[in-house]
């Protein structure tokens, strides 16, 4: 009888039922959870903001003094694209999978960053840890780094001008 | 039913949970994702989780998609046909936000905003468990399921953190 | 291009058809807005099939609506795009329905999505929801993206009155479903309600949400089962559109991860049929041997299901050592485990009993309807897009078509437990032929205006991606899902079936939005249309 | 009375545990762990405390769920008095009598479908209506003939063939769950049916498997002479051990379809009762 066979191939393979939660999930090593930022890495500099595809990632700016990198878990795809553009490895992908939520509210993690003032118009475009990262990793001049980038533009204009004698005619 | 004890409602369907799974316009991977926590390797089925085929029997929805514009109706009827307590566990990035859709023309955005097409037609929902994923994985609907029953407890919280060099 | 095909082409100029680009596997023709039934009609009887067919709005390039419709020369691995311009104040076109059956879908899409109107058939509401306004056309380019029109509330239909009662079986839900028309338990006719899983996800791409690099991820959310093949197909598209050369090795875990999918689809839908059945021995030891493939797939992925591993350029993952043997180990595992279990499952007397002779498509309805896939095959029609138009690492295996000619449930049903092993062989020989060397090549620009048509086979069949490239993402994107093609065809393979086989019937093409669960049952001997309510009082 | 109200409860009480114990063996058959042994208990005890929703038919439809429930306790009652007397004459009143109320449940069930509205509900009551007629008569038929004195060897063993097989039938397990066959009838009798009144018809679904299962039993034990206790004790050893048997033929099938059901049914069933008659005829 060749349809009693699957009994046969039942008692084989015996019971494979893994007992979660009281046994380990059957993860993989590459699995893809969650992402974690890292707080002391991130610069709050938005490049993950852009790659995101569902807008999982989002930066606010509730005060206008700081603003927020958000990511809202519960619309995250889990790509994983954001770790992999972030410039300061400060992205993470987790293996963490039990999410589960009875508010939307606490699916959010946030990162705040203060903003930086452009010592010249006052505009606020940096955070305050894009600042330290450019200090550490570019060897500019002082003067710019706390500048914005147009103030930046319209200074460096004008001292080039000035060595090519420019500004002299 | 006007109010309900969802405390004595839980303990009643501890050992006994009938799920009826509603899907408003998902991609179908949660959707053989809930098929494949009832598969041996993970046999939701020693919980006494069973699936059945009407929100009439059912004591909890395992709801999916992003709601689409054309499924609505249809969705809310459905959920109005569970008897109270209604219960719901949100399955899916979708489902839960809307997920990679969650702005376009033609899908209303996730649980959220169903909720408040539900209360505008007098439909109430007594408690909802979010599982974020894509897809969620079967462990995570089990874990959600646990949670909703308060078996397990919530890992996440709503974090906020300044950002410091270390 | 083979003389053939220049045959062919010369024929269609005779007709008034103008060669715009001649490329690799796709020549493009212009053809005039009156001639575009004939040349449809000589394509079709020369043995082509109808692959899509896509509306563009192109009015801020050319001044035009532009209608695509791809023809399959199968035999040549050519593919015939036709253009057609339709003025702008003008907006109609004469359907070709007529001399082509499986026009009927794509047809009514453009007429729902970008309002051009058919003449010379009978025209319905396809895509869009029932409470859409009229005159809105998601796919014009005025219309934004996540616009949210006002309802409109139309007179319900009884059919609108709701849900028909659960799940129609709880193996495969959607929000999809059929009128069946029956007869004491016999069906005789079939109407299909669908589209609840309408996304708008070629408008969205075209949204300044995506860029070329994100629209992966979305090609994989289309389906949920077969999503690697979506993303791989965009991806082709893309770089076929652009000359975007992929490395060799790439090429070979696209493939490799393309087979997995098929494994685990074809054991997904093997299992689903054996529930349809009342075997549900047979669906949980299928299933089981498919948790392995599933978590083969999260291994070398990343994910369980939706992959994310493909970009423009190849691939995001590479294999190493521990990968490959794993692999092998599996498909080894598997090919064992589900000889076994086809053995006991096939010796079963119901599934023999209710699979031989239900759900008949004949060869000639098949042709017709140009329907892909498993269900292609099962019907006599040698299809398979791996043959006919090699891609990625396929020009480089051994494999065999199974071929059919039944066109019954089991023919459908046969063709994918081979399949199963097929793949595992295909997957085995590109291990051992893996080359080294790079899986991305990142130095690439996509210039606006280019076109390509890309296809793959799907574990369903032939899924068709054409890609309009424009600035940063696509200008226009449309994607023409296997599923799309076949399931115009369950009208001619349900008519006559008894209702207990209905639901093996709908699941036999393998729905990719499944329609099973949704199905409205109308007796029409008492003549009562009896529509089944979800809601009572309540 | 008070004897048959302590059979009444002990089968009221065992027929769920053995059905968890059916869920428990097909789930070893599926290589998973399964529900614990108490879950049907589990599942109807929740259904009593739910709301009660009363389906269209209103307090009418109800009853017959619940007077459906009933008949089947009553018949089951009968079936051990049947089985005390050991197969004998004395019990010929007795099983008549539960002949008749096993029909009366099963059309109790066919009404409540067909009374609905719902179409899987009405098309499942026709499908239960054709399977009684396919199964019952020669469930009667066999019973009958074993009581009152089938004593020829042949005679007996064809009698408890039939009896087997129309005793599986009636169980309402693969290939013959036709009536509320899921997939296309999405539980079909019951589909109207929650809370409480649901629980009833869960209880009517294990206590039809548990009649089956003594049926079975009283058929196996036609060839001893046990009776009373002893008889007792064996039919109630056996019962649980065919409810497996049961248990285990139900998952290597699959669902069968109405009109081969009843095909098969009428054509396997119609042969050997005929042989069965002519040996009776014949006393062999």
């Amino acid at each position: 009888m060749s349809i009693a066979r699957i009994l046969e191939i039942a008692f084989r393979t015996g019971r494979v039922t893994r007992k979660y939660p009281h046994e380990p999930p059957l993860l993989t090593p590459e699995f893809r959870g969650a992402v974690r930022v890292d707080p002391s890495k991130c610069w709050g500099c938005g490049a993950c903001v852009k790659i995101c595809p569902p807008n999982a990632l989002s930066l606010r700016s509730d005060s206008g003094r700081e603003v927020v990198l958000e990511y809202f878990v519960g619309r995250c795809i889990f790509c994983g694209m954001c770790a992999e553009v972030c410039p300061a490895r400060a992205i993470e992908v987790t293996k963490e999978f039990e999410l589960s939520s009875t508010s939307l509210e606490s699916l959010k993690y946030g990162v705040a960053h203060r903003l930086v003032r452009c010592s010249s118009c006052g505009s606020l475009v940096w955070t305050e840890a894009e600042l330290r990262a450019v200090i550490r990793s570019s060897p500019v001049a002082e003067e710019y780094v706390v500048l914005c980038p147009r103030c930046r533009k319209t200074r460096f204009a004008r001292a080039a001008s000035i060595r090519v004698g420019a500004g002299s005619e | 039913m006007s109010s309900v004890n969802l405390a004595r409602a839980l303990r009643a369907i501890k050992r006994s949970v009938w799920v009826y799974h509603l899907n408003s316009g998902s991609c179908n991977a949660c959707d053989i994702e809930i098929l494949d926590a009832l598969t041996p390797y993970f046999d939701v089925e020693r919980f006494g989780i069973k699936l059945v085929g009407s929100p009439r029997h059912a004591d909890l929805i395992l709801f999916t998609g992003p709601v689409t514009r054309e499924s609505l109706p249809k969705v809310v009827r459905a959920i109005r046909a569970m008897p109270r307590p209604r219960l719901i566990l949100v399955l899916g990035s979708c489902g839960v936000s809307g997920g990679i859709w969650w702005d376009t023309y033609s899908t209303i955005g996730g649980f959220k905003k169903l909720e408040e097409v539900l209360r505008e037609n007098g439909v109430e929902v007594d408690r909802v468990v979010y599982v974020p994923g894509c897809p969620v994985r079967p462990e995570a609907i089990i874990y959600g399921i646990l949670l909703l029953l308060g078996v397990v407890e919530q890992k996440v919280k709503k974090v906020e953190v300044v950002a410091s060099e270390s | 291009m083979s003389k053939g095909v220049e045959a062919l082409v010369e024929m269609v100029g005779k007709l008034g058809g103008a060669v715009e680009d001649v490329r690799k596997s796709e020549i493009y023709i212009r053809v005039p807005r009156e001639a575009v039934r004939a040349v449809a009609k000589l394509l079709y009887d020369s043995g082509a099939y109808l692959k899509t067919c896509a509306g563009v709005d192109e009015r801020g390039t050319s001044g035009f609506y532009s209608i695509y419709y791809i023809f399959g020369l199968d035999s040549h691995g050519v593919d015939a795009v036709l253009k057609v311009l339709v003025p702008e104040h003008d907006p109609l076109i004469p359907s070709i329905l007529p001399e082509v059956p499986a026009a009927d879908w794509c047809e009514l899409e453009i007429r729902d999505l970008l309002g051009i109107e058919l003449s010379g058939r009978l025209t319905k509401r396809l895509v869009l929801p029932e409470d859409w306004p009229d005159g809105v056309y998601p796919l014009r380019k005025e219309f934004r993206y996540d616009e949210k029109p006002p309802r409109v509330v139309r007179e319900e239909l009884p059919e609108e009155v709701g849900i028909p009662v659960g799940p129609y079986h709880p193996a495969l839900h959607e929000p999809e479903y059929f009128e069946l028309y029956v007869e004491g338990e016999k069906v005789v006719d079939v109407v299909y309600r669908g589209f609840h899983v309408h996304r708008g996800i070629e408008k969205l791409a075209e949204s300044p949400r995506f860029t070329y690099k994100q629209i992966p991820f979305l090609a994989e959310r289309i389906c949920g089962i077969c999503g690697f093949v979506h993303s791989t197909c965009y991806v082709m598209a893309v770089e076929k559109a652009a000359g975007i050369g992929v490395p060799e090795r790439a090429e070979f875990i696209r493939s490799i991860v393309l087979e997995v999918e098929r494994l685990h689809s074809h054991l997904l839908w093997l299992g689903v049929a054996a529930h349809l059945l009342g075997y549900d021995a047979g669906f949980m030891h299928t299933w089981r041997i498919r948790e392995r493939v599933m978590v083969l797939a999260e291994y070398l992925t990343g994910s369980r299901k939706t992959y994310g591993i493909n970009v423009v350029g190849g691939v995001r993952k590479d294999l190493n050592v521990d990968k490959i043997d794993k692999t092998m180990k599996t498909v080894a595992q598997v090919r064992e485990e589900f000889k076994k279990l086809a053995d006991a499952a096939l010796s079963v007397p119901q599934i023999k009993a209710r699979a031989v002779g239900t759900g008949v498509l004949t060869k000639s309805e098949a042709r017709a309807l140009s329907v892909v896939g498993p269900v292609a095959r099962a019907s006599g029609l040698y299809r398979d897009i791996r043959k006919d138009y090699p891609y990625l690492a396929y020009r480089k295996v051994s494999f065999r078509v199974p071929l059919y000619t039944e066109g019954d449930n089991l023919a459908r049903l046969l063709v994918r437990v081979e399949e199963v092993f097929e793949s595992i062989e295909i997957i085995k020989q590109l291990i051992d032929m893996l080359p080294g060397g790079g899986i991305v090549s990142e130095e690439y620009e996509i210039p606006p205006g280019r076109r390509a048509v890309a296809a793959v086979e799907a574990p369903r069949g032939e899924d068709v991606h054409f890609v309009i490239t424009g600035l940063g993402r696509p200008y226009r994107w449309r994607v023409r899902a296997p599923t799309y093609q076949n399931i115009p065809a369950l009208r001619a393979m349900l008519r006559g079936t008894s209702l207990a086989d209905a639901p093996l019937t709908i699941a036999s093409i393998d729905p990719c939005f499944s329609c099973t669960d949704r199905v409205l049952v109308v007796d029409v001997r008492s003549s009562r249309r009896s529509f089944i309510k979800l809601v009572r009082g309540g | 009375m008070l004897h048959s109200l302590a059979v009444a409860a002990i089968q009221l009480v065992l027929a769920p545990v053995y059905d968890g114990l059916e869920r428990k063996v097909r789930a070893a058959i599926h290589t998973r762990i399964g529900p614990p042994v108490l879950q049907t208990w589990y599942d109807i005890v929740k259904l009593f405390s739910k709301e009660v929703v009363v389906p269209v038919g209103g307090s009418w439809y109800a009853l017959v769920a619940v007077l459906e429930m009933l008949t089947l306790v009553t018949a089951s009652v009968l079936l051990v008095h049947v089985s005390s007397a050991g197969l004998n004459r004395a019990a010929l009143f007795e099983a008549s009598v539960f002949i008749v109320l096993t029909g009366i449940a099963t059309t109790l069930a066919v009404v409540r479908a067909v009374s609905q509205s719902n179409v899987f509900s009405v098309l499942g009551g026709f499908r239960e209506f054709s399977l009684m007629i396919s199964a019952e008569p020669f469930l009667a038929t066999s019973l009958l003939l074993l009581i009152s004195g089938a004593e020829a060897p042949a005679s007996k063993a064809i009698a408890a063939l039939v009896l087997v097989i129309a005793a599986y039938v009636i169980s309402g397990r693969v290939p013959y769950d036709i009536a509320e066959a899921e997939p296309e009838l999405a539980s079909g009798v019951n589909i109207e049916l929650a809370g409480p009144l649901l629980g009833v018809a869960t209880l009517s679904v294990v206590l039809k498997k548990f009649i089956s299962a003594t049926l079975t039993a009283l058929a196996l034990t036609s060839w001893s002479s046990l009776v009373g206790i002893a008889s007792l004790a064996a039919a109630a050893l056996l019962t649980p051990i065919i409810w497996i048997a049961h248990t285990v033929v139900g998952t290597l099938l699959g669902r069968s379809r109405v009109d081969l059901a009843v095909r098969f049914l009428y054509t396997t069933l119609f042969i050997l009762s005929s042989m069965l008659l002519v040996s009776y005829g014949l006393g062999v």
